[in-house]
């Protein structure tokens, strides 16, 4: 069953993707394209002509796609938490790698902003990890899941979630390291056809596996992972349709600044049952 | 950002703007100004229009199958280029018969394709109206 | 016991051949020969698995002492030959410390060497990680401008270095350890004045001096022994429990500080890199700085709680610090330095818990981190030597010109922070081992917090010198062919990498499907479709349309001046609350 | 509309004279080429908040000589030298060629009378 | 799998203005905008040549924005589409003969697809596009090389690397009287 | 040690870009500490085209391809200068007729500005929501002359076209939705967060820097320079239409956005004042001979001030068109303000210019 799941995953990501773009232009007034324009796109890229500026780019960037792919996977396997955390740091490692890869300013950019926001989310993921034993005494991402819906004692925690997904999604405010009107996308300027697709796909995992964490916070309970999943959609996309886009400077000021204080707090509350 | 908020979120639930060409057509307003038309049994051939042009898209041509206006004793030919009218009007503007051998219509001009040669043709155009 | 004797004999013996010969080829054959069979030893006492114990013969004693005495009169003589006063003060100091020393009268220890678990693998990593520097050094050192006798003195010393390494991870008597410490102190010394001129005379005094804050210390840990329970052992001070016997500890750890480069110390190792490549290297992996976390590891025991929260935050402060600040610098062979400033920090930190989780962590570190650092500096000295590259920002082309050290220099750095590789597992289980105890302090929660900003700042340290090596265009290659002793033993470095991985497999439960599968889809499907890219339509990046090639520098992210002054003096106030820890 | 001659010579300090950047706008450098091989250099100013009081300082330039460069006076001048430079194929202190001409573009394309 | 009826649903946009008057360019913003949304047809505008189908140019091209052109063209994978948008793209249009413009883009780059209009209003632009996706469906995966090029795409131990293609052009490769069938001195000396 | 400087390049073709422009900042991480700039390349030789291949006559619908965004006050500032060399007079009613749709095209030019300016500070919704709105004025344009764009609707000796009591009920209709969905962006420029990060404090030409670079229009209006040709000349009668004159402080995006969004309201103001009071009348008037003579006429286009130079010599053909554009004399001052900024907010600093490379190269 896990391993429909995980060969599901980009699919769905690819829907969520989907709907995404039509609720964003429905909030911005507009028509919007079809539901699976996604995948449209994907085709697309399969049957260009295949151009590239040097292996070494390609490979990362392909390297990036797997990675992120088996760290989504390993959630869906149940493994240790933090465990997944750091093999997706390794995935965002590889897009980095990729990007300083081509002499293009651009996406060195891209890639140097991607790592600044790395220095953003990172901690937040570990401290969020940190929160789930503390509570619970075990990373298991299965057992998380086998537990008590923990929204109620991480709310905070939560909350810095909340902080990292528009980062993860390249979403306003924080899309700095993607920055379409500045760096033309940033790492992925310089992938195109069939390679550019790995980049493109990797997007929708990156979907799944920020609301597979959203998911983690409802533990057993069903119905409350998909209100969460659904309000967190909704308010991401309100969010990203109200605001402009910041530097990275204060992206990592605001979210290390809100995030460390919310998960410290609900560390401390937590640790010492106040 | 309150505000946009909440205008993204009444935008959500309202129908979207969007109008759906082409399978729902857009209204043009009236005098709209569209293609150049040409009535060839009206024109003088005082060729005031191929003056008027600024970018020369009349040109008018000899031609050895001449119509049989009685007025075209050059036996020249009206040549239009509409991909590279400015639409200004002018040339209607000049025409002494308005309405009649030249009007400006509310149609919009087609689409070219590569077969259409739309600029190597006026080249040619341009080549005979020069020799 | 036999092993332990010719561990520590003969890379002397090895110096002493090295010295004398004089033709190249020889010289290279006999250290080759050396290496090999300190390789081997030091296997076989891994593989032993027993923890040996033995006294010296009590003749070595007085050669010891006289040993010790004429270390200190050479560094008086060298400070007042310098004209450098804290040198000068301090040997003094150190001078009228050890004579008061010697004069009491200390029980006699049942047994000078030691050697256990953790000594078992600090010999592994000393003999191992220091014979393949070792023979990279051979390679490095023809291509210096120097007499041939001075170039058999270098590697001579490297190996004396190695043997000095191995009496210090092996003695449990204190009086001992201060020699093989000094030691290390006139060793480095004599490496970082190598070169001779107007710099690296000035750095080798600063390292001296630093060095020898630590000589003092130990001497006062020395006094503390020996004054409220007359023995220098190592085992018997841990055992006593005392506040004079954690007043002795606390005292120690300073010393572990200064050797460890830690914050405000870091000077002495940052000037090290004035020296040959080689002894960076050999100082960064196998020997002097990994003294400091094995000092706390050894004393870890005996800490209260009190001093293992404050060196463990100690050391994360350190470990976040010194990340941040290696990120403004330029100097490839300075940001390695910053970074095993901060890594030893971190090893610090986990050392400084006391239970068997931290002691294998550190031990995983200790290892990988040599492993990891050697190879990088390795990579440093070939681009000094075959590209005259120093600064990032001269970084040109070098992914053209030798893929191989790109690849090596990507591979190094992710070994550090990256899974699969060992260091990873090292941090990945530090953080699980800090959350576990959040419970038993709330300090915990800071020191999670700097280790995990620490860890992300070092990423972005190693990756963003990715700007500068990894990047190429189209085509195009003008290789330079590098030396194949560079090459051998930059693979020999990454073999060991590589099978650490398979070793790691199985420890505190890591899966084979969590961390093999995942390396393998990563480096097998690349490969695989690697000939597939090989010949495809290549297209030149995107300029916005222009096709002027725009320069791409590195990117700095210095702290100022003040902000480094006033990380100093936290880590000072640090230092401080250990000691006063210590006298509590 | 007020037109002042000056030459070249003196341009510099008259404009030194006459101009006080918080009370005239300059607007821009004009050229009209007058006859072959001379041109009318115009320096356009405005006065802030007054109608229609412009006043313009010219000089006819000859096109072997080299006009003098305001740019110290008037920072925003560097622009309107150079297009000059341009279009008309004179020479200005200190401003390069090539503003809006490429190398294979018809050289000086104001400076022929052509009236 | 032939993928190639998903291209017309999949249309991205590299627009480049090549010295129009900007009137057609900010009727692609608006075809972009609520009222019309390309987006509905799956159109994106990426802005850059190596993601993108479709090359929406404006202007008649100036001497300046030449090689940037080709360079475009050149970055673009095949199969692309060029639409020349404007009157003053398809023939140069009021610039026509103008020392320092080429009347027309197809004297550079093929050009698929000619929308007039000055400015071309975002109902017409959304009709070019229209016509343009039929054609992108039909195309194949050759190269397509601009029509002016400094050097063919080298081939070197089997790569073929076309970075080069677009360099310096107009003072390289070919005269400019060649180039110029209709140059502005020619003109002059025709009215004079 | 070598140098730590990265260069980014803007242009020619950017995905911000409306129009070809080529910026090279040289930046210390992302820091720019030098500009270097290329403006020419949509140089067509409109000046010269004007003296040698179109009759004066002719010109105002070729200067009107200057640019597309301010197309209306090219020719209406070529026919003024030609009208007051054919000293012909036009009616009132025209005049109130240009100042119409000059007011209008103001209004559309700077809400493409604004929404420009929000979708280079990835502000994206902000972007769709003003270009939705705007498509109201681009109608009622269409309406009045026939084109969303190019009007076409000044010539020499009055305007094109009449207006309808139709149109004029729509205009009013258009421009009190206008009027409610400014004070709607008004209030967002003012009250989002992360817009004023973006703005506030960024991209500022100081008051003093204004003067020296000789900046004009919003750009110098937001710097405190209070300077304006609606109110320097009286070829129109702004006088009579209730024209106003925002100043703003602080010479930052903010402070120029904000002058604009008054400026828009002002604008709409100043239409209704217009539809008020238009006078009765004839639209053309015949003007004879051909043009003698030289005049300098300056206009208020909607990013400043625009002069037109023309010199006749009684022939069909002018000998001398000089046009100086109101972002050709800003480009001194743009670069000045790109030093000492961050490459993020490049875009936006180039976008709240509202900079016209076409107006610029000519």
């Amino acid at each position: 069953m896990n391993t429909v799941w995980i060969i599901l995953a980009p699919l769905i990501g690819g829907l969520l993707y989907g709907v995404e773009r039509i609720v964003r232009a429905r909030m911005q007034g507009r028509k919007g394209p079809p539901l699976l324009q996604p995948f449209y796109d994907m085709f697309k890229l399969l049957d260009k002509r295949p151009l590239l500026v040097n292996p070494a780019h390609v490979l990362l960037g392909i390297m990036h796609f797997i990675t992120l792919w088996i760290a989504v996977g390993l959630i869906i396997t149940g493994t240790n938490l933090l465990f997944v955390i750091f093999v997706h740091l390794l995935a965002s490692i590889f897009l980095v790698a990729s990007g300083f890869s081509v002499r293009s300013v651009y996406s060195h950019i891209g890639a140097n902003r991607e790592l600044l926001t790395m220095v953003a989310y990172e901690p937040l993921l570990i401290l969020i990890a940190a929160g789930f034993y503390l509570k619970n005494g075990y990373f298991s991402i299965e057992l998380i899941h086998e537990g008590e819906p923990l929204l109620g004692s991480l709310w905070m925690l939560f909350g810095a979630l909340l902080l990292v997904i528009p980062i993860k999604l390249k979403k306003s405010p924080f899309d700095a390291a993607e920055a379409h009107q500045e760096i033309v996308g940033g790492v992925e300027v310089e992938y195109s056809g069939v390679y550019f697709e790995f980049l493109y796909m990797a997007k929708w995992l990156e979907y799944i596996f920020v609301y597979l964490l959203v998911i983690l916070f409802a533990g057993n309970s069903v119905m409350m992972a998909i209100v969460l999943v659904s309000s967190v959609f909704l308010l991401v996309n309100l969010v990203d349709n109200a605001t402009a886009r910041v530097r990275i400077p204060h992206l990592i000021a605001i979210t290390l600044g809100i995030g460390l204080t919310l998960s410290i707090l609900n560390l401390i509350g937590v640790g010492y049952g106040l | 950002m309150w505000y946009s908020v909440k205008k993204a979120f009444t935008n959500l639930l309202s129908p979207p703007q969007t109008i759906d060409y082409p399978a729902t057509p857009i209204k043009r307003v009236e005098r709209y100004r569209g293609l150049i038309e040409y009535g060839e049994e009206h024109c003088i051939y005082c060729l005031k229009c191929e003056k008027a042009c600024p970018p020369g898209a009349i040109l008018f041509t000899h031609t050895d199958t001449p119509t049989e206006n009685p007025k075209n004793k050059k036996s020249l030919a009206y040549d239009y280029n509409p991909h590279l009218c400015i639409y200004c009007g002018e040339c209607v503007r000049a025409c002494p018969k308005p309405n009649e051998a030249l009007w400006q219509s509310e149609k919009k001009p087609g689409i070219g394709v590569k077969e259409d040669r739309v600029n190597e043709r006026w080249f040619e155009v341009e080549g005979r109206k020069g020799s | 016991m036999s092993l332990i004797a010719l561990l520590l004999t003969l890379p002397l013996a090895g110096a002493a051949i090295i010295l004398l010969v004089r033709a190249v080829r020889v010289r290279d054959l006999l250290a080759f020969l050396t290496v090999v069979i300190l390789v081997a030893l030091s296997i076989a006492q891994y593989t032993g698995g027993m923890t040996v114990r033995f006294a010296l013969p009590h003749s070595l004693h007085t050669i010891f002492m006289a040993a010790d005495i004429l270390l200190l009169l050479f560094f008086l003589w060298r400070g007042m030959h310098e004209e450098s006063r804290p040198v000068a003060l301090l040997a003094l100091l150190q001078l009228l410390l050890y004579l008061y020393v010697s004069g009491t009268d200390p029980q006699a220890h049942p047994f000078d060497i030691e050697v256990g678990y953790i000594s078992r693998i600090m010999l592994l990593v000393i003999n191992i990680v220091g014979g393949i520097i070792i023979l990279y050094a051979l390679e490095y050192i023809e291509s210096e401008e120097m007499e041939r006798m001075k170039k058999n003195g270098f590697i001579a010393l490297l190996f004396f270095f190695l043997s000095v390494m191995n009496l210090i991870v092996t003695t449990d008597n204190l009086e001992i350890f201060f020699l093989a410490f000094e030691l290390t102190t006139l060793l480095s010394y004599l490496l970082i004045r190598y070169r001779g001129d107007e710099l690296a005379r000035a750095n080798a005094i600063r390292a001296l001096w630093m060095n020898q804050i630590g000589g003092v210390a130990i001497l006062a840990a020395m006094i503390i022994s020996v004054k409220s329970y007359h023995t220098l052992s190592f085992d018997a001070l841990l055992t006593f429990g005392s506040s004079w016997g954690v007043a002795a500890i606390a005292v120690l750890i300073i010393a572990a500080f200064v050797k460890g480069a830690s914050l405000p110390f870091e000077k002495w190792l940052l000037g090290a890199m004035v020296a040959p490549t080689p002894v960076s290297a050999i100082l960064h992996s196998a020997t002097m700085v990994k003294i400091a976390p094995y000092i706390i590891l050894k004393l870890a025991p005996a800490f209260t709680p009190f001093l293992s929260h404050t060196v463990t935050l100690f050391g994360s402060f350190v470990f976040m610090t010194a990340s941040v600040m290696a990120l403004g610098r330029d100097y490839f062979k300075e940001i390695l330095g910053l970074s095993t400033v901060a890594l030893l920090g971190l090893m610090m930190a986990m050392a400084a818990i006391d239970a068997t989780e931290s002691v294998q962590i550190v031990l995983v570190l200790i290892v990988f981190h040599a492993i990891s650092k050697a190879l990088l500096f390795l990579q440093a000295g070939i681009l000094e030597k075959s590209f005259h590259f120093k600064y990032l920002s001269d970084f040109e082309y070098l992914y053209e010109r030798s893929p191989m050290s790109v690849w090596m220099i990507v591979i190094g750095f992710a070994s550090l922070t990256l899974p699969p590789f060992g260091a990873f597992w090292g941090k990945f289980f530090s953080l699980e081992l800090l959350i576990s105890m959040i419970s038993q302090s709330p300090l915990y929660i800071l020191v999670l917090v700097f280790i995990t900003l620490g860890s992300v700042f070092l990423t972005l340290l190693y990756f963003k010198v990715l700007t500068r090596v990894l990047s190429h265009s189209t085509g195009k290659t003008e290789k330079v062919a590098i030396p194949a002793l560079f090459r051998y033993s930059s693979y020999a470095l990454f073999g060991l990498l590589t099978v650490g991985i398979l070793l790691m497999s199985g420890w505190n439960g890591v899966g084979v499907f969590e961390l093999l599968l995942p390396a393998l889809l990563i480096f097998v499907i690349p490969l695989l479709l690697r000939w597939q890219l090989r010949s495809s339509e290549r297209v030149g990046e995107y300029r916005c349309g222009e096709k002027d090639e725009a320069e791409i520098g590195a990117y700095y992210f210095a702290l100022p001046e003040a902000q480094v002054r006033r990380a100093h003096y936290a880590a000072a106030a640090l230092i401080a609350l250990v000691l006063l820890g210590g006298m509590l | 509309m007020k037109k002042i001659e000056t030459t070249l010579e003196s341009v510099v300090s008259d404009l030194t004279a006459f101009y006080d950047y918080k009370v005239w706008e300059f607007l821009t450098l004009n050229g009209v080429a007058i006859d072959e091989g001379t041109t009318e250099i115009q320096w356009i100013f405005s006065r802030y908040g007054a109608i229609d009081d412009v006043v313009i300082y010219y000089a006819p330039v000859k096109n072997s000589e080299t006009v003098p460069s305001v740019v110290d006076l008037i920072p925003s001048a560097i622009i309107s030298q150079r297009e000059i430079v341009d279009m008309f194929g004179i020479t200005v202190e200190n401003s390069e060629k090539g503003l809006y001409l490429d190398e294979d573009s018809l050289s000086a394309p104001l400076a022929t009378c052509r009236i | 799998m032939d993928f190639s009826r998903y291209r017309k649903r999949s249309p991205w946009i590299l627009h480049y203005n090549a010295g129009s008057c900007n009137g057609c360019d900010i009727e692609i913003l608006a075809a972009l905008s609520p009222r019309y949304d390309l987006e509905r047809f799956g159109v994106l505008n990426s802005g850059n040549p190596k993601q993108s189908d479709i090359f929406l140019v404006t202007g008649p091209v100036t001497y300046r924005s030449r090689e940037r052109l080709v360079e475009l063209y050149n970055q673009m994978p095949e199969p692309k589409v060029v639409i020349a948008l404007g009157s003053c793209t398809c023939t140069g249009g009021v610039f026509r003969g103008m020392y320092n413009v080429e009347d027309g883009i197809d004297r550079y780059i093929p050009v698929d697809v000619y929308i007039p209009g000055c400015a071309a209003s975002p109902e017409l632009i959304i009709d070019g596009v229209v016509q343009a996706l039929d054609i992108l469906e039909k195309k194949t995966k050759e190269r397509e090389n601009a029509k002016r090029l400094y050097s063919e795409p080298t081939t070197e131990n089997g790569i073929t690397d076309r970075s080069n293609s677009a360099q310096k052009i107009g003072t390289g490769g070919f005269s400019p009287e060649e180039m110029k069938p209709n140059s502005p001195e020619r003109r002059e000396n025709e009215e004079d | 040690m070598g140098r730590k400087i990265i260069d980014i390049p803007l242009g020619s073709q950017h995905i911000s870009l409306l129009e070809p422009i080529k910026f090279r900042f040289a930046c210390e991480n992302e820091k720019i500490v030098d500009v270097s700039s290329d403006v020419g390349f949509v140089h067509r030789g409109i000046e010269k085209a004007c003296t040698t291949k179109f009759a004066y006559d002719a010109v105002p619908y070729v200067v009107a391809r200057i640019c597309g965004l301010c197309a209306i006050t090219h020719s209406l500032a070529y026919t003024t200068a030609a009208e007051s060399l054919l000293e012909g007079v036009v009616t009132r009613r025209a005049k109130y007729l240009r100042m119409l749709l000059v007011e209008l095209d103001r209004i559309h030019s700077h809400m493409l500005c604004l929404s420009h300016t929000a979708e280079n500070a990835g502000f994206e919704a902000m972007f769709m929501r003003i270009m939705g709105d705007r498509e109201s004025v681009m109608d009622i344009q269409e309406r009045i002359t026939g084109n969303r764009v190019q009007f076409d609707y000044v010539s020499i000796g009055g305007v094109n076209r009449d207006i309808t009591t139709d149109i004029e009920k729509e205009i009013r209709k258009t421009l009190a939705f206008i009027r409610e969905k400014t004070h709607g962006y008004l209030e967002e420029f003012t009250t989002n967060w992360s817009l004023s990060l973006k703005f506030k404090g960024v991209g500022v030409l100081t008051l003093d820097e204004a003067y020296r670079y000789n900046a004009i229009g919003p750009l110098a209006r937001a710097a405190g320079l209070a300077t304006d040709v609606r109110s320097e000349t009286d070829y129109l009668p702004y006088n009579e239409i209730g024209y106003e004159m925002r100043v703003g402080e602080g010479g930052d995006i903010y402070s120029r956005n904000i002058v604009r969004l008054f400026e828009i309201l002002n604008s709409i103001t100043m239409c209704e004042n217009i539809l008020g009071g238009l006078p009765e009348g004839e639209i053309q008037t015949k003007m004879k001979g051909k043009p003698t003579g030289e005049a300098l006429v300056r206009l208020e286009a909607p990013r400043g001030e625009l002069m037109y130079y023309i010199r006749g010599e009684g022939k069909a053909m002018l000998s001398r068109v000089r046009i100086k554009t109101p972002t050709f004399a800003s480009i001194p001052a743009f670069i000045e303000v790109f030093k000492g900024s961050e490459y993020a907010d490049a875009p936006a600093i180039l976008a709240s210019f509202d900079p016209c490379m076409s107006c610029t190269a000519k």
